[in-house]
């Protein structure tokens, strides 16, 4: 019975979500856009964060790795602009595939290492990144950027429901593996890699599998992103914030849970949404910042776990 | 041929020389066991085995092929399986999944998780675990880690199965209990095994042949009950109990 | 996983979108409105807001106050003065939240025209919604090249590009070794990687080969960079007489300290800011005697709302570097409003689209007008201002303007370097 | 270069933290800033001389120190490894987003309107045949070298330094064997955030800080402290030194813009061939 009534709640949901740009404003529905880009890369953080306890700081890599190669092969490729409407979908094809493949190829470094060292390196990936981009100016426009022309603008409602699509997928790719062979290997990786090697799991390969998985939702996020927002800067694509707030979305909702990204975004981004809407004296950012420490002292390894009670 | 020839194996860390051209063989079906004090380089000759640490020099031969440069899940997949001295469960997973992950990935990589798990129920009953299957392996006692820990290593579906240490720190009653399982396991699955105890008198009663390891180099090998009189073996334990006492 | 678990979150988008969902409402306009609303976001915390926030924060609200008690604006439309009301949000220095902010201006708050945020990032993404809701936008402290090449219909902004930055400056160099007061002849530029300031130098580096400098070495550091020694070693052999920093704040204080560790003497330091955050940061000691770029001077400002707003506040025009730009940009929007004459936005950008040379908006620094259609390498560039720089030096402690001649406090004063 | 051991210092100050408690704590850069901002309140704006401004520093941050032990670091220390972790990183991040956000807008409102945190010492040159050093740089390093001695020493010999050193071995061991964890947590924050804060002073001699710089000092710190490998004093001192030089040669040598590629470089072969860092021990 219960179950039912979670479904019939859940259909209920997607509905209202579905119907969103019909109903709220356009500043909600570009807040909830936002959401589901952060949301997707939450998810996909999750698949290395939670299923593997890999601390990942690099997903922001494949966010804006995929998001210049967008906006690359619109401005830069001489064929683009003979393409018309349908060169939207050319660079998408370029940029989601290309990111795959970095994931599988920056996976053979970067699972040299565990531990804290695994975060710190992934975050050198985003610098890395960061420095291509600012020394290749010819392609990337370095820190001057690139401007998308503007007819590839997505209205408003395309983006969010395409921002909305990739978010369920994200999420549903992590139901799905929790659910599967793969998520088995994951699981047993995460708690004993030696052991998992002895029974015969292959544990690079099952690492490189789920960075590739988790590349390409945060990859799509990237096109639609730059394409949303028309001009790409290093910072805006490759800067702290999409390196950190995934992470910390996840770790608020509870990693290692596939709604704990869905809950986490909810909590985070909504705080930084209503607090707007509060209109208080004292600056935003503070009482979000409080509030990620109320939230991190009050419900230690995040909501889902203190609502599951399976809090470790 | 035997199923498993270690040849010339060295191995050396830092500026010990934990393996020093060790040689051995293992017959298909019997029961080999390893003994030698602590530090003597045990457990370095079944890492190396298994892949988890490559030898400096020599080989290592199963079923005629060499294993040398394989990684520890190809060995495994390749039909041997080992069990961790520190025994190390998935301590999250539930016992049956502990299991399922090995029929799932090991030598007979059952497709669907539903059978890897029915296996996997079966073989916990041949431990005695299967009350235990839906609980954290993280929350057993350690004489059902230890036997989870090798339910795991046999559910891979190996032909030798390096056993290390699974009697250790067990209580006597419990000890007996794991001897009697092993033969039972070996009768059942035609294994073979290579066992490393520290405890003389439990691999002695297990043993078809057995060998002694020292300072990384072998100096015994044979029947249990004439190893044990050996008298370099002899030597070497009480010259480690004599520095123990130092 | 439990159903159960799906429901909290449901619960709570439903929540939210029940609570805001019917804030949709038409509107009939007739009569004039009660305000003009101006809608805009300001980096008053983050990382761009040492050089933004809340004292920009404060003089906005007060400058509003001071037009409302005038009365506000005359518009035509309704042959009557109309109040105005500013709409300010905090982006955080973020991009994004910006987009999302301008959209909550317009959805939420009603507002009728834009005011530009604070930099170039946060402009670009916010102009973007500007053009998409058809909304004028007036930017402010934006002039990245990028912002006006992309054909936007409904985005000006008072700044001219960051590339004739220094050109006041290097005016007033090749003046003065014109009249022999100096006998500067090579120049050191280095600029931080941000557009702005690799605008700024490479315009330097045109501006000072035009007054018959030299530019000796020129080198992009990358943005961030806070250690100067071993590039500060690499420029004292060269002896330049001229350093020209176009550096952010904290980059900036960072050079011309460890400039005096390292003893690089240039007879003159061009700093790409100057306020009073540059005078404290590197103690008054250091700063003397440094030269400057500013939009403010006093003498423009006698007489204006800015000098009354500022004498409100209590803050010295010269303490807060960019002030003036947000003056002369809100300045701007209500000129246009006032010519407009109406609050119909498509007139409003056209009245915008209109100035030029020969019918500007007579803004404190001279003529303010929108250039269109110009060719800016292989781009065209479209809607940027007039305003530039002027130049400051720190004299006994003290900010004053010493170029242009009209616009100075004090003349320019060759100060060696207190080391 | 000297910079390098402002640098060493810092990172060595979060991997003390991070081995013994497991704590990884974000805010420590904010801290760094916030004890730079102190110390310029004290001495540009109350007229206090640099040592005692230095104090007042030290003793704030004491208390600080405490009350962070108090606050983030004890309700949390009977978790197991990976809640401590991800619990203070959710925390710590908050906290230093707030710290940030208050300071920067406060300062900006009651301080000074451009907020930006630097001393400066008019202090006599040092010329030894024709190669200048600054008395400003030899003040920092002589701070970086006795700080991290000081650090040393309380590590080496102390019970409390003795029994951190055991939790940062073999956690669950030192616990078996009757280590109370408290006890060197309250110390090591009480120390750690302090050295932290007065290093903030000491850098601002020469790099001038802004309010919101805090969380990049932090993921420069925890880049050094990987180079070093965790809680490796020695590691985080080699660490911290080949930061500077390899910004100071390529800068030299190369050109400005190649020296973060170089430094990641570096890191990355650093990570991929030593993965424990240069001096680490275990994996």
């Amino acid at each position: 019975m219960r179950v039912w009534i979670g479904w019939a709640l859940l259909l209920l949901v997607l509905v209202g979500l579905a119907l969103v740009p019909m109903v709220l404003t356009r500043d909600l529905v570009t807040a909830l856009f936002f959401t589901f880009i952060f949301l997707t890369l939450a998810a996909n953080y999750d698949v290395l964060g939670g299923f593997l306890r890999h601390i990942n700081l690099g997903q922001g890599a494949f966010f804006g790795l995929a998001a210049y190669a967008t906006a690359v092969v619109l401005t830069r490729a001489p064929w683009s602009p003979k393409l018309g409407a349908l060169a939207v979908w050319v660079a998408v094809g370029v940029a989601i595939p290309l990111t795959a493949i970095f994931a599988a190829l920056v996976a053979y470094p970067l699972f040299q290492v565990r531990g804290p060292y695994f975060a710190v390196i992934t975050f050198g990936l985003v610098l890395i990144l960061q420095q291509i981009v600012l020394n290749t100016s010819r392609l990337s426009g370095g820190s001057y950027g690139v401007t998308i022309p503007a007819r590839y603008y997505p209205s408003l409602p395309t983006a969010y429901y395409a921002g909305l699509a990739l978010a369920i997928g994200a999420v549903l790719i992590n139901s799905f593996i929790a659910r599967s062979r793969l998520g088995i290997a994951f699981h047993a990786l995460r708690d004993s890699e030696e052991a998992a090697a002895a029974i015969g799991i292959d544990p690079f390969r099952h690492k490189q599998t789920a960075m590739v998985i988790a590349s390409v939702p945060s990859a799509a996020a990237g096109c639609i992103f730059a394409l949303f927002m028309g001009h790409l800067y290093m910072e805006t694509v490759l800067g702290t914030d999409v390196t950190l707030l995934p992470v910390i979305i996840a770790m608020v909702g509870g990693s290692g849970h596939v709604l704990g990204p869905v809950l986490g975004a909810v909590i985070v981004r909504g705080l930084d949404i209503g607090l707007v809407y509060a209109a208080l004296p004292v600056p935003n950012l503070a009482l979000y910042g409080l509030m990620l420490v109320g939230i991190g002292l009050f419900l230690p390894g995040g909501i889902v776990h203190v609502l599951t009670r399976k809090g470790r | 041929m035997p199923l498993l020839e270690v040849i010339h194996v060295s191995k050396t860390f830092g500026g010990l020389r934990a393996l020093d051209g060790v040689n051995l063989s293992v017959e298909r079906g019997e029961t080999f066991g390893l003994i030698g004090p602590n530090g003597a380089g045990k457990t370095t000759l079944f890492n190396v085995i298994s892949g988890f640490l490559q030898a400096d020099e020599g080989q290592v031969r199963f079923h005629g092929h060499d294993l040398v440069g394989l990684r520890p899940h190809q060995i495994c997949r390749r039909g041997v399986a080992r069990t961790f001295q520190l025994v190390q469960p998935f301590s999250d997973m539930t016992v049956l999944d502990n299991v399922a992950a090995a029929c799932l990935f090991g030598r007979h990589r059952i497709a669907s998780i539903q059978g890897a798990r029915e296996r996997a129920r079966h073989l916990l009953e041949l431990v005695r675990l299967d009350a235990k299957a839906s609980v954290p392996a993280g929350s057993l006692t350690l004489s059902e880690r230890k036997r989870l820990e090798i339910v795991r290593a046999l559910a891979t579906g190996p032909d030798l199965l390096l056993l290390d240490e699974v009697m250790a720190g067990l209580t006597p009653a419990e000890g007996q209990e794991m001897g009697a399982t092993i033969r039972h396991m070996q009768a059942e699955f035609h294994l073979t095994l290579l066992i490393i105890e520290h405890n003389v008198r439990l691999v002695t009663g297990l043993s078809h042949r057995m060998a002694v390891l020292n300072h990384g180099s072998m100096i015994a090998e044979g029947e249990p009950t004439e190893v044990v009189r050996h008298p370099e073996v002899i030597k070497a334990y009480l010259g480690e109990r004599r520095s123990r006492g130092a | 996983m439990r159903a159960k678990w799906f429901v909290l979150p449901a619960l709570l988008l439903v929540a939210v979108a029940l609570a805001l969902g019917p804030t949709r409402e038409a509107s009939t306009q007739a009569k004039a409105p009660d305000t003009i609303r101006i809608g805009a976001t300001l980096a008053v915390t983050g990382p761009f807001s040492p050089e933004w926030g809340p004292p920009m924060l404060k003089f906005m609200t007060e400058w509003t106050k001071v037009v409302n008690e005038e009365g506000g604006i005359f518009l035509k439309e309704f042959n009557a003065k109309v109040p105005i009301e500013l709409v300010i949000y905090d982006d955080e220095s973020k991009p994004p939240k910006s987009v999302e902010l301008y959209e909550k201006l317009n959805a939420a708050d009603k507002v009728h025209v834009f005011l530009g945020p604070s930099t170039s990032p946060i402009t670009m993404a916010a102009s973007t919604v500007a053009e998409k809701l058809s909304i004028p936008m007036m930017a402010c402290e934006a002039n990245d090249t990028a912002l006006f090449t992309r054909d936007l219909k409904w985005f000006a902004g008072v700044l001219e590009l960051g590339y004739p930055w220094s050109e006041t400056y290097f005016d007033m160099i090749g003046a003065l070794n014109k009249r022999g007061a100096t006998k500067y002849s090579s120049v050191t530029i280095i600029s931080s990687d941000r557009p702005h300031t690799l605008d700024v130098g490479r315009g330097a580096d045109d501006f000072a080969r035009r007054a018959g400098l030299k530019v000796v070495f020129h080198e992009k550091v990358p943005f961030g960079t806070t250690d100067y020694s071993a590039l500060i070693a690499k420029i004292k052999p060269l002896d330049p007489d001229i350093v020209f920093l176009s550096l952010w704040p904290p980059e900036m204080i960072a050079f011309v300290k460890q400039a005096e560790e390292l003893k690089l003497k240039p007879r003159d330091l061009y700093s790409r800011f100057l306020g009073a955050g540059f005078i404290t940061g590197v103690s008054p000691r250091l700063a003397e005697g440094v030269t400057g770029a500013t939009y403010n001077a006093k003498k423009w400002f006698a007489g204006t709302r800015a000098e009354k707003v500022a004498k409100r506040l209590g803050v010295d025009p010269y303490d807060v570097a960019w002030l003036a730009i947000k003056y002369n940009c809100m300045e701007a929007l209500l000129t246009a409003l006032q010519d407009a004459g109406t609050l119909d936005r498509a007139k409003v950008m056209a009245t915008i689209r209109a100035y030029n040379k020969a019918k500007p908006i007579k803004a404190v620094y001279g003529p303010l007008f929108f250039s269109w259609n110009v060719q800016v390498g292989d781009k065209q560039a479209n809607g940027f201002g007039t305003q530039k720089p002027i130049v400051m030096q720190v004299q006994g402690g003290k900010l004053q303007v010493i170029w242009p001649e009209a616009a100075a406090d004090a003349k320019y004063k060759a100060t060696p370097r207190p080391y | 270069m000297t910079l390098g051991g402002v640098y060493a210092l810092i990172a060595f100050t979060l991997s003390v933290a991070l081995a013994t408690t497991h704590v990884l704590n974000v805010a420590h850069g904010t801290l760094m800033v916030l004890g730079a901002a102190l110390a310029t309140l004290l001495t540009r704006f109350m007229g206090l001389s640099l040592p005692l401004s230095v104090l007042g520093v030290a003793g704030c941050f004491a208390l600080m120190g405490l009350l962070f032990d108090a606050v983030f670091v004890r309700p949390i220390l009977h978790k197991s490894r990976e809640t401590i972790l991800i619990t203070s990183i959710v925390a710590t991040f908050g906290l230093a987003l707030a710290m940030e956000t208050l300071l920067g807008f406060y300062w900006a409102r009651w301080v000074d309107p451009e907020p930006s945190f630097s001393l400066s010492l008019p202090a006599p040159h040092i010329e030894v045949r024709g190669i200048v050093l600054s008395t400003q740089r030899l003040l920092i390093f002589a701070y970086a070298v006795v700080a991290i001695g000081v650090f040393h020493l309380v590590l080496k010999h102390t019970p409390v330094g003795k029994a951190a050193r055991a939790l940062a071995q073999d956690y669950e061991g030192a616990l078996i064997v009757g280590v109370n964890p408290r006890a060197v947590s309250r110390a090591i924050y009480t120390l750690g955030v302090s050295f932290t804060a007065i290093s903030g002073a000491f850098y601002v001699l020469t790099v001038p800080l802004d309010p919101y710089q805090g969380i990049w000092l932090t993921l420069v710190a925890l880049i050094v402290v990987v180079i070093g490998g965790v809680g490796s004093l020695p590691g985080a001192l080699l660490g911290g030194l080949l930061l500077g030089m390899i910004q100071a040669l390529t800068v030299f040598f190369v050109g400005s813009g190649w020296s973060p590629i170089m430094f990641l470089l570096v890191l990355f072969l650093i990570l991929v061939f030593r993965p424990q860092g240069l001096l680490g021990g275990r994996r």
